[in-house]
């Protein structure tokens, strides 16, 4: 299987062979038709399945939103676009209310098979309302399964995954990994992807690289920017595990545990807001399990420092965390030890 | 369009079984929730009783369930309110599960989880939620399902007057109209939003005006009357079926009751709700039913019918169990 | 100082005293007015202010949130009711990607005076569109104090720094604890309150109870629940020292910190979802310096666990947290121990 | 209503100077962004080049910008959108800190933390957001604090086509209305919301039809024309001062360039802009200038030095340095 695909292909791909297999299935969105999805996600799909199955809408996220939660109640099988995750506050209500709650609140009798798919992350100077993460405030929240895959193989089959499941799920593509041709990305996340459809289970974290002497919990483009660090680390003689969480609902917790068992030494390396999200949360899973598991150092933790996300390129690079921001907090790590309790 | 014998006694049992179910509910709903039986201070105790939380009734506002409801089949979709119960009725939502819903037990329909502002039948196809303006959006969804399915299947969205001030009024009668989608919007408008009057918080005297804006008929029912609603509501859902694309109807009515039980309506002219309590729109039906030679005693069967199904199901609620505490972590997925 | 006030009197007595020392505070919102707020935050407030200074407004969340952005940068500084917090899905955007994020975008050039007052929490059986706190969200994310009281005296001074702040922030009142008559609340929230104007400063933790063998750490309600189970603990012996956060930005980190190299142990307690927030973050607080603090136990939290707020009272009981599960939580702390790293 | 000779002057000049920035920036923006001097693989680098980001440019759009601009005074506030140069520009904000910001340098009016999409400049009372409906819900709040503080300075939120089907347009709009607020809604109908057409994205022809629903005037301006706008504009404004409350007003305009710099614009009839570029409302302002018997002279002068305050804006902005990378920590708050 040499073929190699962009994230963003292997998206389409997967939602071309789920709308094959299953015409349940249609995407709504704005430009998610003749543009083919502003970053690429439907690319081709209104040629291959017309505007019936592609529809372009207004720029009315909660009403098509809303729209594609009905339809589900109807058994369609919405994947509805939402451009970029930072436009949320506009139609959350719908997402987080409804499409996150239905289940629960009619007692499990109410199916809600809508994929919610958008865009996350910076890195190219879009400043603070298009440039953010959020999956973690996403994940805080009850009702959603919350999918944030790293690179093309996993996108197509967390994808696939994705629109069988019953249960509503946000899939959150960092536009850096998608192998746009417009925005710098990283090697890694364009690679290869059978042709045949598949499906990757959720709540399975992938090891993405074994190590011993610290595990580095990450997901999405900063699995990319972990690889290089560990990389780096390596030529240090520092061996680095990396593990990309995939999913962060449901949350593989058991392969966190495992790893820091091992190396006695976390850092969680995040692009999304570092207070009150996933470094929190990773870390707390480790410190409630402080009988069980051994710790050499602190745990420690990357993430955007309480700041939006800046404009300017200097101060972008400052409030991301990058392969350097990961280099020199695994060696810091190294370097250092714990107190002993009584 | 004049509603067929059969639909004429629908619409007066299934009014006279919303009201009693509201009135009903009133009285239940206050169980427990007085001194002396709650913590010292208080004069209402909202969390206690068999049915604790928030509570709004329908009570006067039964011709818009009623008239609308008559049209749909069970495969047509309805979204309620916060104030959903004559709305569940009408599309025939079983009294019994939607009654131990509220109780918080696990026959409900939610098996405890959702109570009376989340009320999900799927099989009689009524959902609703307690947040303003949301049964809009999931209502276009149903018809545009409907669309693609194939089916004449309509869905319906009830909102009240205040939701008409909520953006999700705007964008969903606008992808509605845009996609021709066989909706019914329908504006409750009981002249209040809690303790807003309805001349407080909308530019324009009726709601129903604002179809212009979309290109999609408009229509004022000006009076609570279920006859009217049926006449509008038979126009729209055949322009629905028909494959023409959206109505908007509003409807005034009356709100009997304090927004929610408890309400002490210190916003309220004194004296409103008895004037509008003498324009019953029960009472009016009835006469109307009497012109058409129905029986006295036909409507006091229908009636007694109707008391004895409510009563029926706050029994059967009574007498359900509470689901096991742990049940709580079950169903966030399916 | 004898006078006992509920929260709600409180916090009205705190916006009406700031409203006649500055002519430029006003409130709107949706039944602000006649109605005196649903949760009587400003009861009394029209009768004293009139029409013009306290304003109901159309259940426009968004067109009157952003009201309130666009007054704030003419100098007003309005207090914006969004009824419970529950709703925030319809005016998130105006919230954070505008009230939260201008000043930051301006680079400090322009200012924010808003206080968005809001309810927060469950216990009565409104179920999971009534019933949720969701600070974490909004501490999660950037640009916003997020202010959470645990009584009246607390909350008439955190509201009058809040009115006089020039940032905007998020005022989140638990209903359980305002002292409504329509309401069963706990009764250290109604305590005693002087009639004179005062502020307490942001970012200072409230050490409600000092203890030697485990720190509990809490906010809003729950501090009332933690002083319960307090009380409860010291019958076996069992010291607890609680610590009530009171703002969760700025959040007084070395309050944590200090008390829990004293005692060694660490409870979160919090009514938030428990995953990906509160208790995460504070966990991690301490994770991170665990090559100064010595944990004699692994750290415990307590919070919703990952599912919507139940209606039925026995779910809803077993889904927040409860006296008595803060009690359990601290005994098994107490028999605990941690594994002592390489 | 006739602009005076300095409005028209004033007019003519800043379109040439919006013209002139826009089609600047154009170039600029595409410095260092395409190969060979960006990763290999790609067509071109958002991120790359002295200003990276995306960027939306309004040439085509002059005469909506100046045309309302005309008729408002330093005190009055004006809300922008994701495509904001032409209003900032006609506001009068500086074009020398603007463009810093646009670069990212510390001498920006943001100190580079904002960027293209978020021009922040209280002394000119301008802003504008990324968010799509994000400028109407603060313009009603300036608009209110005009009246507070007993002023009869006005607010104009402008908005695309495309964002007139968002929620907040409705809200906005309907309490603008009911609290008679001094707001000006100005959509800037350029056909295409990135590549949805209007006709597939709205379901009435006109949007000024949409101010019936809040009772209000609504004006569609057919032409892209500065003049016309200008009227239509000096109306709406004049209303508001008086304290009569808000218009809407559409005008049919044109955008020349991409949604976004970059964009291939695939959605796009061939030979659309070639069209629509013939129709050059700057071209045609300057004509009826000439009427009024303006020297050819005199336009060029003006011309002139617009083009060269644009030249001055770009080479401070190039020349200012950036903020310190530990700048990004501070303007969290005040
Ligand atoms: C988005 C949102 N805002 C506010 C509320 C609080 N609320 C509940 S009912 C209500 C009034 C609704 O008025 P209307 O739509 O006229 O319906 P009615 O109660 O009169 O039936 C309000 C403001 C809510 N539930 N959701
Ligand atoms: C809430 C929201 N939804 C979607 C977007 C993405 N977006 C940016 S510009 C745009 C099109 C806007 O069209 P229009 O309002 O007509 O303005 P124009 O670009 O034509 O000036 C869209 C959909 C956004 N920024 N915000
Ligand atoms: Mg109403
Ligand atoms: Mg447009």
């Amino acid at each position: 299987m040499a073929r190699k695909l962009t994230m963003a292909a292997a998206i389409s791909e997967a939602i071309a062979q789920e709308m094959e297999r299953d015409e349940k299935v249609f995407v709504l969105g704005e430009d998610v038709g003749k543009y083919g999805g502003i970053f690429s996600a439907t690319q081709g799909l209104l040629d291959k399945f017309g505007k019936e199955r592609i529809m372009d809408t207004p720029i009315s996220e909660t009403a098509f939103i809303g729209t594609a939660i009905g339809a589900a109640g109807e058994g369609l099988r919405p994947i509805v676009e939402l451009m970029f995750v930072d436009f949320f506050g506009v139609c959350m209500d719908m997402i987080y209310n409804h499409m996150a709650k239905n289940i629960y609140m009619s007692g499990g009798n109410v199916q809600m098979p809508v994929v919610l798919m958008t865009a996350i992350g910076g890195g190219y100077n879009d400043a603070a309302q298009h440039s953010q993460c959020l999956y973690a405030t996403f994940a805080h929240m009850p009702g959603l399964k919350v999918v944030v895959p790293s690179n093309a193989y996993d996108a197509k089959g967390l994808m696939a995954e994705a629109i069988r499941d019953n249960n509503p799920v946000i899939f959150m593509f960092h536009k850096g990994i998608m192998g746009l041709p417009w925005m710098a990305y990283y090697e890694g996340s364009t690679n290869e992807v059978p042709e045949e459809s598949y499906t990757i289970p959720f709540g399975k974290a992938n090891i993405v690289r074994e190590g011993s002497d610290l595990t580095i919990v990450t997901l999405s483009q900063m699995v990319q920017k972990a690889r290089l660090a560990a990389d780096e680390l390596a030529k240090d003689g520092i061996s680095a595990e990396i593990i990309d969480l995939r999913t962060l609902v449901p949350l593989d917790s058991q392969a966190v545990v495992d790893s820091v068992k091992k190396t006695g030494r976390l850092l969680i390396a995040d692009e999304d807001y570092l207070n009150f999200g996933l470094t929190g949360e990773i870390s707390a899973i480790i410190a409630e399990r402080l009988d069980q598991i051994a710790l050499k150092a602190p745990i420690a933790r990357l993430g955007v420092p309480g700041i939006p996300i800046p404009y300017s390129r200097p101060l972008e690079q400052f409030a991301i965390p990058q392969t350097e921001s990961i280099v020199a907090a695994a060696r810091k790590l190294m370097n250092s030890g714990v107190l002993v309790g009584a | 369009m004049e509603p067929t014998t059969e639909q004429q006694l629908w619409m007066y049992e299934t009014m006279v079984k919303i009201r009693h179910y509201e009135e009903t509910m009133a009285k239940v709903y206050l169980e427990g929730k007085l001194p002396p039986n709650i913590q010292k201070g208080l004069a209402f105790d909202i969390g206690s009783g068999p049915v604790p939380g928030e509570m709004h009734l329908a009570a006067g506002q039964e011709p818009v369930a009623v008239g609308v409801c008559a049209h749909l089949r069970k495969e047509d979709t309805v979204v309620g309110t916060h104030r959903p119960h004559h709305f569940a009725i009408a599309k025939g939502v079983p009294l019994d599960k939607m009654t131990a819903e509220m109780f918080g037990k696990v026959t409900g329909l939610g098996r405890g989880k959702g109570g009376h502002m989340h009320l999900f039948d799927p099989e009689h196809k009524f959902s609703c939620s307690g947040i303003i303006g949301a049964s809009l959006p999931p209502a276009c969804g149903a018809a545009l399902a409907a669309k693609k399915l194939g089916k004449d299947w309509v869905a319906v969205a009830f909102f009240g007057d205040g939701a008409a001030n909520q953006g999700s009024f705007h964008e969903s009668l606008n992808l509605a109209a845009l996609w021709k989608l066989p909706v019914i919007f329908v504006c409750e408008d009981n002249k209040y939003a809690i303790s807003v009057e309805k001349s407080e918080s909308t530019a324009v005297s009726w709601n129903s005006d604002r179809a212009g804006a979309y290109g999609i008929p408009g229509v004022l029912i000006e009076r609570n009357d279920a006859l009217e609603v049926f006449q509008a509501a038979g126009a729209a859902v055949e322009r629905a079926r028909r494959g023409d694309g959206p109505t908007l109807i509003e409807v005034k009515t009356d709100r009997y009751m304090g927004h929610f039980q408890g309400d002490a309506e210190v916003y309220r002219p004194k004296g409103e709700v008895g004037e509008l309590r003498k324009n019953d729109p029960i009472g009016h039906f009835a006469d109307y039913l009497r012109q058409q030679s129905i029986a006295d005693e036909q409507l006091e069967t229908l009636a007694n019918r109707a008391k004895q199904a409510v009563k029926e199901a706050f029994d059967f609620a009574r007498n359900s169990p509470y689901p096991e505490p742990e049940e709580a972590l079950l169903h966030v997925f399916v």
